[in-house]
């Protein structure tokens, strides 16, 4: 006979519909970007066996217009961006400073229910014939000339901005507000940290992105005209707006892995975070100068060359804090006592994947040389190492690491080392062919192309098929330990956290009395032992 | 407070309020070239002091919400700072 | 040009090998980095591992403020040289030449559209002589393309509503790929040509070859009269509008006064929103062309415009 | 009365300083939405001043002059009710809730008049624009500008007169004290932000072009 946990509370469908309890809402969107992943993937999966050869044979230019569009929206919209706060972070931000719940448990299932509303009319919008703009949706071509769902499609993605924002706000509050007593901004681990800076990205662009989303909408059924040139509108103000959200939005997909990772690399090794306090403020540095960067989107639009000077330097200014964190994640490591699970495989993974996206990203960010790579392959293979090769990574990771909290079980260990070690193999063939590919010069979003670049689009269609079944494998083998799995104990490795401090799965109020933190997070003495933060 | 009767510095605050739509109003109809979208301007940030200090109770907020209310308008400042440096150097 | 697996594609103008300078600095700089970080993972991923309770653990570093500080300033460092060598090859590729030759590209779905000054006009082709610097002026008919040579190692986004130019200075004869690189619709992906570059001779050949009912110059005076700008731009007429003979280049002063480079896109605008920028001293009178005259007819009264100025160099 | 707090929160001024941080955020949010489309207003009115001069004329100025003492006056019976209610005069503030919320009424009817004569002088975007003269690119923009602007403005002053009925419906019944009034204080905070939306509105779109 277990004890009463969240997940056995009640188990009408009603109660879960109907819940506000942080964990079930983590849960709920847990599942359903599960959803939007494998769609997404579905649309990649096209398009790369589509570009296996450089002819048309599979499908149609608009057929495949449409599945990259596809591919992009739902990735950055309904995975990504959802993926570690919305269902990690929901699940352990209140664990982990010992409260209850998030400060507006109704506004975050309401968040949730925005997210699937938006996510419907997105799908609808695919359903009904798709939208041919690209991701970016960049004006006039969205406005005046696209003949697809471009109103649909916008609509979804406002609606999710809202759910985003609420969740961003809904954090940013809890954070400030219910933490333990004695839990000082000094304790709070590092996670919390990055999960803070994304919500301030999250509050503060995403507003910018519904307006200019908005008046996309409003410029293709009302002619308002704001991004048409024939009626003396500005193309470049539409990437102004656009990447003054969707730059700072990068980094929403990738702070949160930050975060993760800092928690594995610390756990796994048994050793405090080194240097915590230049981890933590490098999060809210990224988010801040985050802001400053937008327009290296734009050093070919037609920006003015003094804009461009002041966009590349900020943008090597950002790299900074990244390059920070990574040091201090390899010095962590440096004399502690190193496990290889699964997480921490992962952990490792994004460090390498990251590293070698941030570098490129120094590429894009050169004026001269961004001149040559940018709308190229260089560019899809960069933000897929930041994108895929560290978020998805990380949530990876982050998932295995807190799977036991979740559900009570433990995963397979070996199987998941396996995928691991297939994901971080099928991922470099995939799309390490594409950087060679910019480097020769092949544009990004071309249906059919010269032959010469055929024999690296082999390798990298290759390499996402077995992509393709490494991302399929955690479905089975977790989806298997959740009813099969060895029950889990309430702390199986050892952490710190007071998410650890309670059972596994946690009782529908997290903790039997409110935690008192004594201590800094990651206490772990010489020898290795954990101390956790309420001791 | 007495009852049915307005706090005394709410009460200056809508007079001084509705004072500084008159003179807004009558400051625009005054040629005063490229300033009068400066005074316009500044009146209208001195309204939103008074709305945001005494209606919005900012005058006696934490330093923390006091923050919070300034942090939207600095993020406003960065993107109006980086888009009009494009635009006023093309 | 084939290879079986091509690794590398040689450039061909002098800034593309200053481009690939650049990037040989930094792939070197990144795989330093890459290395050192790798080195290091793996070193403790292997002396540090649980299992080996013989490694030395005692004398952890506590202290990590000088750490910190030297690796940021390091990377700041990097990071200052690495922008300003992108800068300063950035800012080179804003001046073209002042012998530069022009070319006029209008771009729309899903075709590039060339017009020499001789007047003769290609469609996804561009041809150029060897050894003299070639500068595009372009412009779009409908949504944002993008005209990319990589063999070059440059490109430029051809942006509706207004004027965009791009140089550069082939060295060696050939034909290398025109992409547009900007997401346009349909296809997009067929939206590609041949640059083909010439010996001089050669070129001179080819132009005299070609079909052309008059220069760029005189089909744009033809523009020019038959939309009756003469009526308040020529000599002795009745509205007073400025002379546009020598107006190429120079300075104009503005009403507003501030004072603006006459070059393509200025004159472009004033034909189109004539009354966005006023020169100082005249009226605001003319009527707006918006709407009425089609891309590749401005280019040509634009072209026949600079005429007037009696060279066809880029302004100062 | 609600005297305990909700679950999450140890005490009843956690609860209440969680609300009012969580609606500052709120309006830090909304200053962004706005702030994207007054750049686009600032870009275009800086690309041509003179035109948006010309096109700000052609607003009825004293619409909007009555309606920002509208707005302001009841942002000022709103700041009053709020405290009546933590005094505990529950029927006072209810009853000032309900005038401000008759003023944001007030406020729409007086737009739909402007949006009526707007539409009668064809300024209205692509459902019936007819402007002669030079500077009709920019007027079209302008009142492109003005109708998404005033627009939204007006969604939420709807919202805000909903919100305003119900907490003082809520407040009459005397609902809310010294102890309990979050829901008061935050929809008061909403209401101030949205008459300041208005005050730069106002500054932006009745005031330019007036002296020439």
């Amino acid at each position: 006979m277990t004890a009463r946990n969240y997940l056995t509370e009640d188990n009408s469908l009603r109660s879960w519909f109907f819940t506000t309890d942080h964990k079930r809402v983590a849960v709920l969107y847990a599942a359903s970007i599960t959803l939007f992943f494998f769609i997404g993937g579905a649309a990649a999966t096209i398009i790369r066996l589509e570009l296996a050869t450089p002819q048309a044979d599979l499908v149609t230019s608009d057929v495949y217009n449409r599945l990259f569009t596809i591919h992009g929206v739902i990735m950055v919209w309904f995975f990504l961006i959802p993926s570690i706060p919305a269902t990690l972070g929901n699940f352990v931000v209140p664990l982990m400073i010992g409260a209850r719940d998030l400060a507006f448990p109704r506004l975050n299932l309401t968040s949730w229910y925005l997210f699937v509303l938006g996510g419907g009319v997105t799908l609808y919008a695919v359903f009904a014939g798709g939208i041919d703009t690209g991701w970016t949706f960049y004006a006039p071509f969205s406005t005046m000339y696209s003949n697809s769902h471009v109103v649909l499609a916008v609509t979804g993605v406002f609606i999710a901005g809202f759910s985003s924002i609420l969740t961003g706000l809904n954090f940013i509050v809890t954070i400030h507000r219910l933490r333990a007593p004695g839990l000082t901004w000094y304790r709070l681990p590092l996670f919390l940290w990055s999960l803070y800076s994304t919500s301030v990205i999250l509050v503060l662009a995403t507003p910018v992105l519904a307006m200019t989303l908005l008046l996309v909408a409003l410029d293709r059924f009302a002619g308002i005209g704001i991004f048409d040139p024939a009626r003396g509108g500005d193309p470049l103000l539409f990437q102004h707006l656009f990447w003054f959200y969707s730059h700072p939005a990068v980094y929403i997909m990738i702070l949160p892995g930050m975060g993760v990772v800092s928690e594995l690399i610390s756990v796994y090794s048994r050793k405090a975070v080194f240097g915590y306090k230049f981890v933590a403020w490098s999060a809210v540095a990224i988010a801040v100068v985050g802001f400053f960067v937008w327009g290296h989107h734009m050093f070919v639009s037609g920006q003015s060359p003094f804009a461009g000077l002041v966009f590349s330097f900020m943008s090597f200014i950002v790299a900074v804090p990244s390059a920070i964190k990574v040091f201090n994640w390899t010095a962590t490591m440096h004399k502690g006592f190193i496990r290889f699970d699964a997480p921490m495989l992962y952990a490792l993974a994004f460090i390498g994947l990251f590293t070698i996206g941030g570098l490129t990203g120094l590429f894009l960010a050169c004026l001269a040389y961004d001149v040559y790579v940018t709308d190229t392959y260089f560019v899809v293979a960069h933000f897929h190492y930041i994108m895929v090769g560290g978020m998805v990574t990380a949530y990876f990771g982050g998932l295995h690491y807190w799977w036991p909290k979740i559900t009570g079980r433990m995963y397979p260990e070996y199987w998941a080392r396996a995928a691991a070690i297939l994901i971080f193999f099928g991922f470099n063939m995939t799309f390490f062919p594409q950087f060679i590919l910019g480097i020769l010069g092949m544009p990004r979003r071309y249906h059919v192309y010269p032959p010469e670049f055929q024999v690296w689009h082999v390798m990298s269609s290759a390499g996402a098929s077995i992509l393709a079944v490494a991302y399929l494998l955690p479905l089975f083998y977790l989806g298997w330990s959740m009813f099969f799995g060895k029950r889990a104990p309430s702390n199986p490795w050892q952490a710190t956290g007071l998410e650890w401090q309670t059972p596994s799965p946690p009782p529908s109020h997290n903790f039997a009395t409110t935690p008192v933190v004594k201590r800094n997070p990651y206490d772990y003495s010489l020898e290795g032992e954990a101390r956790p933060q309420n001791a | 407070m007495k009852n049915g009767q307005p706090p005394r510095e709410l009460l200056v605050s809508w007079l001084g309020l509705l004072a500084l739509l008159g003179i807004t109003v009558f400051a625009s109809y005054q040629p005063l070239g490229a300033a009068n979208t400066g005074v316009a301007l500044a009146i209208a940030l001195g309204k939103s002091l008074i709305v945001a200090a005494i209606f919005m109770e900012l005058r006696r907020g934490s330093a923390l919400t006091i923050v919070f209310a300034a942090t939207g308008f600095f993020w406003l400042a960065i993107m109006f700072w980086l888009a009009l440096a494009d635009y006023m150097s093309r | 040009m084939q290879t079986w697996i091509p690794l590398w594609l040689p450039g061909e103008t002098a800034h593309a090998s200053a481009v690939d300078l650049l990037f040989a600095g930094l792939l070197a700089s990144s795989v330093l980095v890459l290395v050192l970080l790798f080195f290091l993972m793996g070193r403790f991923a292997v002396h540090y591992r649980a299992g080996n309770a013989g490694a030395d653990r005692d004398h952890r570093t506590k202290k990590s403020w000088h750490w910190e500080v030297s690796w940021t300033a390091a990377t700041l460092l990097a990071f200052l040289g690495l922008f300003v060598w992108g800068a300063q090859l950035y800012m080179r590729l804003q001046d073209a030449p002042a012998d530069a030759l022009p070319v006029y590209v209008v771009a729309k779905q899903w075709m590039w559209k060339v017009q020499h000054l001789g007047g003769q006009r290609e469609i996804n082709e561009l041809h150029v002589p060897l050894g003299s610097a070639v500068r595009l002026i372009m412009s779009s008919q409908d949504v944002i393309h993008s005209f990319f040579i990589p063999a070059f190692r440059i490109k430029h986004d051809v942006v509706p509503g207004t004027t965009e130019t791009l140089w550069f200075k082939p060295r060696k004869a050939g034909v290398y790929h025109l992409f547009c690189a900007e997401y346009c619709g349909t296809d997009h992906s067929r939206m590609t040509g041949r640059i083909v570059v010439m010996e001089q001779t050669d070129f001179e050949q080819w132009l005299a070859h070609q079909d052309v009912s008059g220069t760029m110059a005189e089909e744009g005076g033809r523009l020019f009269r038959q939309f009756g700008c003469g009526g308040c731009h020529g000599a002795g007429a009745a509205v007073r509008a400025p002379q546009l003979d020598g107006l190429y280049g120079k300075a104009v002063p503005l009403s507003d006064g501030s004072i603006r480079i006459a070059d393509e896109r200025y004159i472009r605008d004033s034909i189109l929103k004539p009354r966005a920028r006023i020169a100082a001293g005249y009226q605001a009178l003319m009527p707006s062309y918006e709407g009425k005259i089609g891309e590749g007819e401005l280019v040509q009264i634009v072209a026949y415009i600079k005429s007037l100025a009696g060279d066809a160099r880029p302004p100062r | 009365m609600p005297e305990t707090p909700a679950d999450q929160f140890v005490d009843m001024r956690q609860q209440h300083e969680t609300a009012q941080l969580g609606m500052w955020t709120f309006i830090a949010t909304e200053v962004l939405f706005f702030g994207g489309l007054l750049l686009a207003y600032c870009v275009y009115r800086i690309g041509d001043p003179e035109g948006f001069a010309e096109a700000a004329r052609h607003t009825k100025i004293v619409i909007g002059t009555i309606n920002t003492a509208v707005l302001l006056t009841s942002s000022f019976l709103v700041a009053w009710a709020v405290t009546a209610a933590r005094l505990r005069q529950g029927r006072m503030a209810g009853l000032l809730l309900g005038f401000a919320a008759v003023l944001g009424l007030a406020f729409l009817a007086l737009k739909g008049v402007e949006y009526a004569k707007e539409y009668d002088e064809h300024l209205i975007p692509r459902l019936d624009f007819a402007y002669a003269g030079p500077k009709a690119t920019s007027v079209y923009l302008f009142f492109s500008f003005y109708f998404v602007a005033t627009g939204l403005h007006a969604l939420h002053i709807a919202i805000g007169v909903v919100v305003l009925a119900v907490i003082g419906w809520q407040a009459g019944r005397g609902r809310y004290s010294e102890r309990y009034h979050s829901p008061i204080t935050v929809a008061g905070l909403y209401w101030h932000f949205v008459d300041v939306v208005w005050i730069f509105l106002f500054a932006l779109i009745y005031l330019p072009g007036r002296a020439s």
